[in-house]
């Protein structure tokens, strides 16, 4: 089945992006496709290169890149909110790719499932 | 509006927008509604839902110079002219706050909890704001 | 004593909170989402006016205007705009911010 | 339909919402600060229980782990993971998360 | 720890923390945590409020490996050797969450709203996260 | 009489950060001090330079910038929390300047009164 997912909150403030994670990991896992994650609101945060959590934390950004490498999700950050946002080119994580809010709309008609996450 | 592709070969889907929050407190209203106007480009049935204090965001008169925010409940109106036009509201949400349809700055349909929960069962894609 | 609160009392147990510990004699700011509390007629009229009682409640009126409501505040809620809510914490201590 | 909740009924009066509106057969997922509506004996679980009358209760075990309550859940309360998240999010339409 | 400046000529002053939310749904019960260890620094007279859903921040056994994040509940056994040894529990809180004293992984002193309320409107500064 | 400010959430998102610039200036405009702002959790986000809202929205990162300079006030970003963030030195905004928690603490110690801003 292919899901989509939506990601509304920012890394470490809200566990929206963990819950967004460890589901997508679990989909994987037993076989499903993620087509696609959007990321609007905060979530577009989620999409710093500069991101630097403690040693001993887990680094949510470098998770999702990795993730979208290696099952080719296409992970997308909406642009009005990553304007709003400080969000641009110059500090996007790799991996990550900045569009429009129709590629949420689309990912609504063409998943079977669209998941939100936020807070 | 941008160019977008052509999805001929689907069928449309229901997509049902929610809206809980009071505007101004947090972007999730206005931002929501920027999720509203795109989705009409791409000819899905698209309804609205407003309930909790997500009736908050259809009062009348809101005036925002002295919070220095930009008010959007203008565009609410202008939501026909997308051909949005299924704008629900539940009933025992606009009571609990004290406010009535007459309140509201554009015309709605007011429903139970109940109307409103089958409605929401029905469709393809929920999201809520 | 200054509490401060910011949400709604209908989405949110920040206000009722509040005003289980606030002492008699405190003081009570609505701001952002909290001015929704103060709207003549709403299910949280009723435990606002009993805490009127007790203590003194504000509602911040940009806050108001932007939602709506500046014309449907409960009577004995006092008004207060930027200037106000300055004065307020001026005047009091502590001031709690309800986050 | 499945409904997903992750806020705290304590703090918030998304699940209140949802169980309002949720249809009989519905199935709704605890996630998140939202499975402390599971607890054994909090004032929430009696509505839990009602609730569990019209339809199936789940929660989810690692954010019940976290928290540790995974040995204070209300009987009749249906635990899963992740893995059981994606089974309820595949086998039901549509999906509401309550934000 | 950082050398701080020497603040020898300012009397202390009272500040309460007050924890409201629950852990790991979001970062202010850990990120809360952190301004109390800094503020042990400063020779003032801190204490520390748990109330409402901050009660299940103190609540025995968290695991969280599942959730692939840190468990800091161990943090709070290490107060006491910061100096900081007023943690006060609401006992409204504890009970309607199902809760008592003997779930909590510390020695808290549970008071009611109204002693609490009380000690509230004693400090110079309250933080609320 | 000198006020501190702490601000607990990002811009745009929550009307934290607008709610304490209009205290701030109802405060400077009756003869009052605004001797800092602290910024913390999503907070520090209020100090990326990076953020580019709609023309006709307020931009609150430079209107901070604008008022510390006009009034001396001392803007300071939390490191722990800016790094979780992805707020360093290279997207750091005009007028904000990153230090540890303990600046927040000292601004609880010597303002009058410390306001707190959040969600």
């Amino acid at each position: 089945m292919k899901f989509g997912l939506m990601i509304n909150e920012g890394p470490y403030t809200h566990q929206a992006s963990d819950s967004a994670y460890q589901f997508a990991l679990a989909a994987l896992a037993k076989g499903h496709e993620i087509e696609r994650v959007f990321f609007y609101h905060d979530g577009v945060n989620n999409a710093t290169k500069l991101t630097e959590p403690p040693q001993d934390d887990r680094h949510i950004v470098n998770r999702w890149s990795k993730l979208g490498a290696d099952h080719g999700i296409d992970l997308v950050v909406c642009v009005a909110a990553a304007l709003r946002r400080g969000i641009r080119e110059e500090n996007l994580a790799k991996g990550f790719r900045i569009s429009g809010l129709g590629q949420l709309v689309e990912s609504g008609m063409q998943a079977d499932r669209l998941l939100v996450f936020g807070d | 509006m941008t160019d977008f592709e052509d999805y001929g070969d689907i069928p449309a889907k229901r997509f049902m927008f929610v809206n809980r929050k009071a505007p101004y407190g947090t972007v999730y209203a206005l931002e929501g509604l920027e999720v509203v106007l795109i989705s009409a480009a791409f000819d899905q049935d698209v309804c609205i839902a407003f309930m909790d204090d997500g009736v908050f965001q259809l009062v009348k008169g809101q005036e925002t110079q002295t919070v220095g925010m930009k008010n959007f409940s203008p565009t609410f109106r202008a939501l026909e002219g997308y051909d949005i036009e299924k704008l629900y509201v539940e009933r025992e949400s606009l009571a609990l706050r004290g406010l009535s349809e007459a309140d509201l700055l554009v015309p709605v349909q007011v429903m139970d909890s109940a109307e409103l929960g089958a409605l929401m069962a029905e469709q393809d894609v929920v999201i809520s704001f | 004593m200054l509490h401060i609160v910011n949400k709604s009392p209908y989405e949110r147990n920040t206000l009722e909170s509040c005003l289980r510990l606030a002492r008699k004699g405190s003081k009570v700011l609505l701001i952002e989402d909290a001015v929704t509390a103060a709207v003549r007629g709403g299910d949280f009229a009723a435990k606002l006016g009993a805490a009127m009682e007790l203590m003194e409640i504000y509602a911040l009126v940009p806050d108001l205007a932007a939602r709506g409501l500046k014309d449907r505040v409960l009577p004995g809620v006092r008004l207060v705009d930027y200037g106000g809510f300055v004065d307020l914490a001026a005047e009091n201590k502590p001031v709690q911010s309800w986050l």
